[in-house]
């Protein structure tokens, strides 16, 4: 029973090491350049996924809104039990800045090297490569 | 100005790289004076920065006015103002080296971008440098290493293939370091390395704050390409712009360094590092093996840059071979050597860039009779290739010897051992070009007594390529003879309490 | 190169609500400071918008709206309205970032030249993230071909 | 005794090198500014150090810290009387030498004469810096700079052989000191903290603060090992293939500058980093001996089948240079005095006789010994100074070898190691087997007379003539001032006596 709620308890933990481990698996074996850059951003949208499910609480905790403005005086501003923690949000908003920028180089690089070669799978590249060395 | 240099050594390349663009579009000319007049100024800075912290020792700056557990905290204390130095001269040098070169290697279209990015990696350096807050150091090692990327992808035809591999290699790294960040959070919740440094001492038997250890510390070593985990550098750093190899070799590295030892030493103690983790055996074994691989593979290579690429993987094995020993003279053999190995490296890949520039390639097997043509740049070569080998009196020689006393008072031998011979093979790797250079007898040449043969032509690079050069060849010999100063007023600073 | 799809029902549809979105980025913009939403979060909306257009029209009908050297200006001054207000600050004499010092130049107290400052920076932010977004997906859209990209 | 501080030390070694510049920058102009300067720097620097002699003579010690770059590593020149004995010696024979490359090289017309010139002069330079270097990092930085410096010009002729030689001259003396030397000196520092000589030994006190004697004597063997200028069996094999390089750089620095510094490095660590009681102590000293006395016989063997007269000269050398370590190995003050003599009276000797080998290389073409019948008749200067040199080499009174060995001899008895007494009669032996035959071949064979005709196309203009055939009198001079000097030696030997005497005494009396 202890292995069971030691899972299902922290499930979260548990779908994030997945799919990282799932996009590590296919950053690393995966032939096609394509599959590969979709591996990092599993890989990366996993660590996402692990940073906002630390900033969670049970109990229904909402996100932090100044809430004065909007239901008038007498409203305390800071009541923390009542929110989530917004720092990993903040920080996943600069990692999530930082990922689409690598995306976007990768991207980049992905269609310059299938200009060139016409192809994105690994071995071929490699393969053309060679043979033009050779000649 | 003293008190706001922290940031201003960021932000000025910050805004003024996306000026650059804006300059260049009235005219690409702009471009070139803009950046090295703001290199300039970062040098300025970081010497105003260097010279407060002798002054009045550790600087923390706190952005937007909040207090730092909360704000973001810049922190410069004796090992980033040193560091922050080392940097900004070799982008100030490097940046006033480019023009000609880059206007040799690279479409006209794409010269405002490059020092668009160049800028903006000599931001993200700096950055790393001097930031107070993990989150921050990752933000940044990011922007430098995105930077990288894009300028190592404008190189050569193969470029983009290598700067791919790069990507993903990096983009483990950076995760891995984002998940120690993470860990260290869920268990402090702070990401001010100050204040890490207070809560984590009572946490050190926690599994979470070890496996955050383990991420840091392999996050980081790929990030400087330590032996296992270098396969993207020697592609990257070969087929890149030749102005690109000599800054991001010099820099990307030794900032990776940097990184590693504050982690290490500042956020986690020394005791931590060395007692519950067998640091000191792994990493040092495995920079061992990093020292012998590299110099191994450079034997092997006929491409000058390739060459100084695994020289350089190699050179990150004596910075963790220092760190790792976990003793005083080791760990400033480390910090020097940082030093010495940025202006080494820098030297050798400009000579490197001169020689595409002139000859248009750099295969070593044919440079025979160049010192005719180039004297100064092959003087200066020579200057380099000593020091990297660690002769007396060059600068190499300094940080070696407070690397191998390190290994010895840890009763390393086996340690001592690599570091000679891998001096040794460095030795014989440069050897072999010095004889080509110097001693092959090009075709023309007729034999000992005739006076009949053509002497080439004196042919030298332009003179924004020879002055860069000339200077950071001759700051080894300088450095050479101040190691003592340099490590009395800033090194010893930067040591562990624990050592 | 991204083929003209002559589909009505796409383009009236995407005419309708380009500047639906349009305004609800510049919303979440301008109460990036106050409630969820921001710079990053209104700037992609925005650049969004744009993207739409691409995909419903064309390259060309983008640039007609959009065009390169503007595309690149607006990164820059985003950028630039960013980091100049946080040397603003120094200038004013508080640590950068520190908008509360700008009630110097602006006719407010401190407290609200907080909020003022934000809202710049957020501008800033959003005018930067719109056209990076934009830029992303021309380059990658057009395979790195249209005019002015750099080859 | 009083340390006196000086910067002569640091104008000395500034001298060559401001030479070096001129050189470089004016060598293409002209020749004569090229050699003027060379001469110029060799007797501006002799007299410097000649400046400092009366000083020492007194008793006195020239000390001067030119730079302090960390803890441990300083910069410091200290001359003392064994120091000075080295620099006169180097800076007396660079004059020499300079005259006679200037001889050779006009004659040859040899290619890239600035280069030579250059590397000349910062070998001199770092020759005199191995000389009055105050601490052993002082030794091992100018050591190093030798090396270096030397390599241009052991690859000076730029043929595959050349270079082939020269890369084994780099590797052995490179390799060696950066794998072993530097080691050694590591070790010595982390034992003691300190690398400045002392005269009782830097590290005479070690065995007192714990330091354990199988450390002393990895030390101590890491030391001979990295010293391989020194040319002890088995690395001496880079000295034979050193002679590829053009005759006068044979002739200074393979006789004398290079592989004196290499002995002269030895006899420093043996007294002023082990000191003698240590290594009494330890029975190292012995050993040592034994090992310089089979370096002695067999290199001596290998000599007497050697054809090439530059080969054979160079493992006469290797055998030569062991007769130093040989006397200062055995620790006892006869014998520490006749190997610091010996060092001087070898370097006169076997310069004259390199001379000669350049000057009938110039006159004739000839490098085989089997070409050399008859030639006495040709150059008889110049065989003339060879059978002084070579006798000399021999130990045959009134020449100055014999005072050296007479020395070393009554020191190994006074040691009581009569099997080494045997070495030096043997050696004698074997030096008289290959350098007697050459000299009579020279004077009293006929000349062969198919190897005339050989040779037709060299010397047809003087061929005719069947008279003196000597080479150009700035070579044949200084080989015949070289030859006097030797014999000058024995009969008035009292500087360099004084300074050795005053070497032993002060490695003794500071026990």
């Amino acid at each position: 029973m202890d292995t069971i709620d030691f899972i299902i308890g922290k499930y979260n933990y548990w779908v994030y090491i997945i799919l990282m481990m799932i996009g590590f698996y296919a950053m690393i074996a995966k032939n096609n350049f394509g599959k590969k850059l979709v591996g990092m951003n599993i890989f990366q949208t996993a660590i996402i996924l692990y940073f906002i499910s630390t900033a969670s609480k049970k109990g229904g905790a909402t996100i932090p809104i100044t809430l004065s403005e909007h239901m008038g005086a007498g409203v305390s501003t800071v009541n923390a039990v009542q929110y989530l923690n917004p720092l990993p949000h903040v920080l996943m908003l600069t990692a999530i800045v930082v990922m689409v920028s690598t995306f976007g180089v990768a991207l980049a690089i992905l269609i310059m090297l299938y200009k060139k070669y016409k192809t994105l799978e690994e071995d071929e590249i490699l393969g053309i490569i060679k043979a033009g060395k050779e000649s | 100005m003293k008190e706001q240099a922290p940031i201003l050594i960021i932000a000025i390349p910050l805004i003024v790289s996306f000026l650059n663009i804006i300059a260049g579009l009235i005219r690409r000319n702009f471009c070139y004076p803009i950046t090295v007049l703001t290199m300039l100024s970062c040098v300025y800075l970081s010497f105003v920065i260097l010279d407060t912290v002798i002054e009045t020792g550790k600087i923390s700056y706190r952005l937007g006015g909040w207090e730092p557990p909360w704000g973001i905290e810049y922190v410069v204390d004796h090992l980033n103002a040193y560091m922050l130095v080392i940097v900004s001269i070799v982008s100030f040098v490097v940046a006033f080296y480019s023009k000609r070169s880059i206007e040799k290697e690279l479409h006209p279209s794409k010269i405002i971008y490059f020092y668009t990015i160049y800028l903006l990696l000599a931001t993200g350096l700096l950055g790393i440098l001097v930031t107070g807050d993990l989150f921050n150091l990752f933000v940044f090692l990011e922007i430098a290493s995105l930077a990288g990327y894009a300028l190592i992808a404008i190189g050569e035809d193969k470029a983009p293939l290598a700067t791919f591999n790069y990507i993903i290699m990096g983009t483990i790294g950076a995760c891995f370091y984002l998940l120690g960040v993470g860990y260290l959070y869920i268990v402090t919740g702070s990401l001010n390395i100050a204040d890490l440094t207070r809560l984590l001492p009572p946490l050190y038997e926690s599994k979470v704050v070890l496996v955050a250890f383990a991420f840091f510390v392999v996050g980081v070593a790929v990030k400087i390409a330590l032996f296992p985990l270098h396969t993207w550098l020697p592609d990257a750093y070969t087929l890149a712009p030749s102005t690109v190899s000599a800054f991001v070799s010099a820099t990307m590295t030794k900032v990776g360094a940097y990184a590693m030892i504050r982690v290490m030493f500042t956020v986690f103690e020394p005791s931590f590092s060395f007692e519950t983790f067998p640091t000191m055996q792994i990493l040092g074994w495995v920079a061992s093996a990093a020292m012998m691989f590299g110099c191994i593979m450079a034997l092997a290579q006929t491409d000058l840059k390739r060459m100084l690429a695994y020289i350089l993987v190699a050179e990150v094995g004596y910075i963790v071979m220092g760190v790792s020993v976990g003793n005083r003279e080791g760990f400033t053999g480390a910090v020097l050597h940082i030093l010495n190995d940025s202006f080494m490296m820098v030297s050798l890949f400009l000579i490197a860039g001169a020689l595409m520039y002139k000859e248009g390639h750099r295969n070593i097997t044919k440079l025979a009779n160049i010192n005719k043509k180039m004297p100064v740049t092959m003087g200066c070569f020579i200057i380099a290739a000593i020091s990297m080998v660690g002769v007396p009196p060059t600068a190499g020689f300094f940080s070696k010897w407070y690397l191998i006393l390190g290994a010895i008072n840890a009763q390393q031998w086996f340690f001592v051992a690599f570091l000679l011979l891998s001096s040794l093979m460095v030795a014989v790797a440069f050897f072999r070009i010095v004889q080509n250079i110097f001693f092959k007898p090009s075709e023309s040449h007729e034999g000992h007594s005739s006076h009949a043969h053509e002497e080439p032509v004196r042919d030298e690079v332009p003179f924004s390529m020879q002055l860069p050069i000339f200077v950071m060849s001759m700051s080894l010999l300088i450095i050479g003879f101040f190691s003592g100063q340099i490590i009395s007023n800033v090194i010893q600073y930067t040591v562990p309490k624990g050592f | 190169m991204v083929k003209l799809y002559e589909n009505l029902i796409v383009q009236t549809v995407s005419r309708l609500l380009i500047p639906a979105m349009q305004i609800f980025g510049l919303y979440v913009i301008a109460h990036g400071h106050g409630s969820p939403g921001g710079g990053f979060q209104g700037g992609c909306i925005l650049g969004a918008s744009y993207i739409l257009m691409l995909a419903a029209y064309d390259i060309a009908e983008l640039k007609r709206h959009m065009s390169e050297t503007l595309n690149t200006i607006l990164c820059c001054t985003g950028v630039l309205i960013y980091a100049g207000i946080g040397l603003l600050c120094v200038i004013l004499g508080g640590n950068f970032l520190d908008y509360s010092v700008l009630y110097k130049i602006l006719p407010v107290d401190p407290v609200k030249a907080r909020y003022m400052g934000m809202l710049g920076v957020e501008i800033g932010v959003g005018i930067a993230v719109m056209s990076v977004m934009i830029s992303i997906f021309l380059n990658i859209a057009s395979a790195g071909e249209h005019e002015g990209a750099a080859r | 005794m009083e340390i006196i501080t000086s910067i002569t030390p640091v104008i000395i070694i500034s001298t060559s090198l401001v030479a070096t510049f001129l050189i470089y920058f004016t060598g293409e102009m002209s020749k004569n500014l090229r050699e003027a300067w060379t001469i110029l720097a060799a007797v501006i620097k002799f007299a410097f150090v000649m400046s400092m002699l009366p000083t020492i003579l007194e008793g006195n010690v020239i000390q001067y810290t030119l730079v302090s770059i960390a803890p441990g590593l300083i910069v410091q020149f200290k001359v003392d009387s064994l120091g000075i004995f080295f620099a006169i010696l180097a800076s007396f024979l660079w004059i020499i030498t300079s005259f006679y490359s200037i001889g050779y090289m006009r004659s040859l017309n040899e290619h890239a004469q600035t280069r030579y010139f250059c590397c000349f002069a910062i070998a001199l330079s770092a020759t005199m810096g191995v000389a009055m270097s105050g601490n052993m990092f002082t030794t091992f930085l100018f050591y190093e700079i030798i090396t270096l410096c030397t390599y241009p010009l052991v690859a000076h002729k730029e043929t595959p052989e050349a270079l082939q030689g020269a890369r084994r001259y780099l590797t052995y003396l490179l390799g060696t000191s950066v794998a072993f030397q530097l080691t050694a000196v590591f070790l010595t520092y982390s034992a003691v903290g300190t690398l400045e000589f002392s005269d009782k030994g830097l590290l005479s006190d070690a065995r007192a603060s714990g330091i354990s004697d199988t450390f002393l004597i990895i030390t101590f063997v890491l030391y001979m090992a990295g010293i391989t200028k020194a040319a002890m069996m088995p690395l001496h094999s880079w000295l034979p293939a050193a002679m590829v390089a053009p005759t006068p750089v044979s002739a200074l620095l393979h006789a004398v500058a290079v592989v004196k510094t290499g002995v002269f490095v030895v006899v420093k660590v043996v007294l002023h980093v082990f000191g003698i009681n240590l290594l009494t102590e330890l029975g190292l000293g012995t050993a040592l001996a034994y090992f310089a006395s089979i370096t002695i016989i067999v290199s001596s063997i290998i000599a007497l089948k050697q054809d090439n007269l530059k080969r054979r000269l160079a493992y006469s050398t290797v055998s030569q240079l062991s007769y130093v370590i040989l006397g200062v190995a055995l620790l006892t003050p006869s014998a520490i005095a006749g190997s610091i003599m010996h060092i001087v009276l070898h370097a006169f000797g076997k310069i004259t006789l390199f001379f000669t080998a350049g000057a009938i290389y110039v006159a004739h073409h000839k490098t085989e010994i089997s070409q050399l019948d008859g030639i006495g008749k040709k150059m008889p200067f110049t065989m003339a100074a060879f059978t002084l040199g070579s006798l000399s080499m021999i130990g045959v009174p009134p020449l100055g070898g014999f005072l050296s060995k007479w020395y070393i001899g009554i020191g190994a008895l006074e040691a009581h190691q009569l099997p080494i007494i045997l070495v030096l009669v043997g050696s004698t032996i074997l030096n008289a087997c290959y350098f007697l035959p050459i000299v009579y071949g020279a004077f009293f064979k006929e000349p062969a007379h198919d190897e005339h005709h050989g040779h037709h196309g060299y010397n047809n203009h003087s061929h005719s003539k069947h008279g003196l055939e000597e080479a150009p009198a700035l070579m044949v001079v200084p080989l015949v001032l070289t030859a006097i000097g030797a014999v000058a030696l024995f009969f008035s030997p009292s500087v360099f006596l004084d300074l050795a005497r005053m070497v032993v005494a002060s490695v003794i009396g500071g026990n």
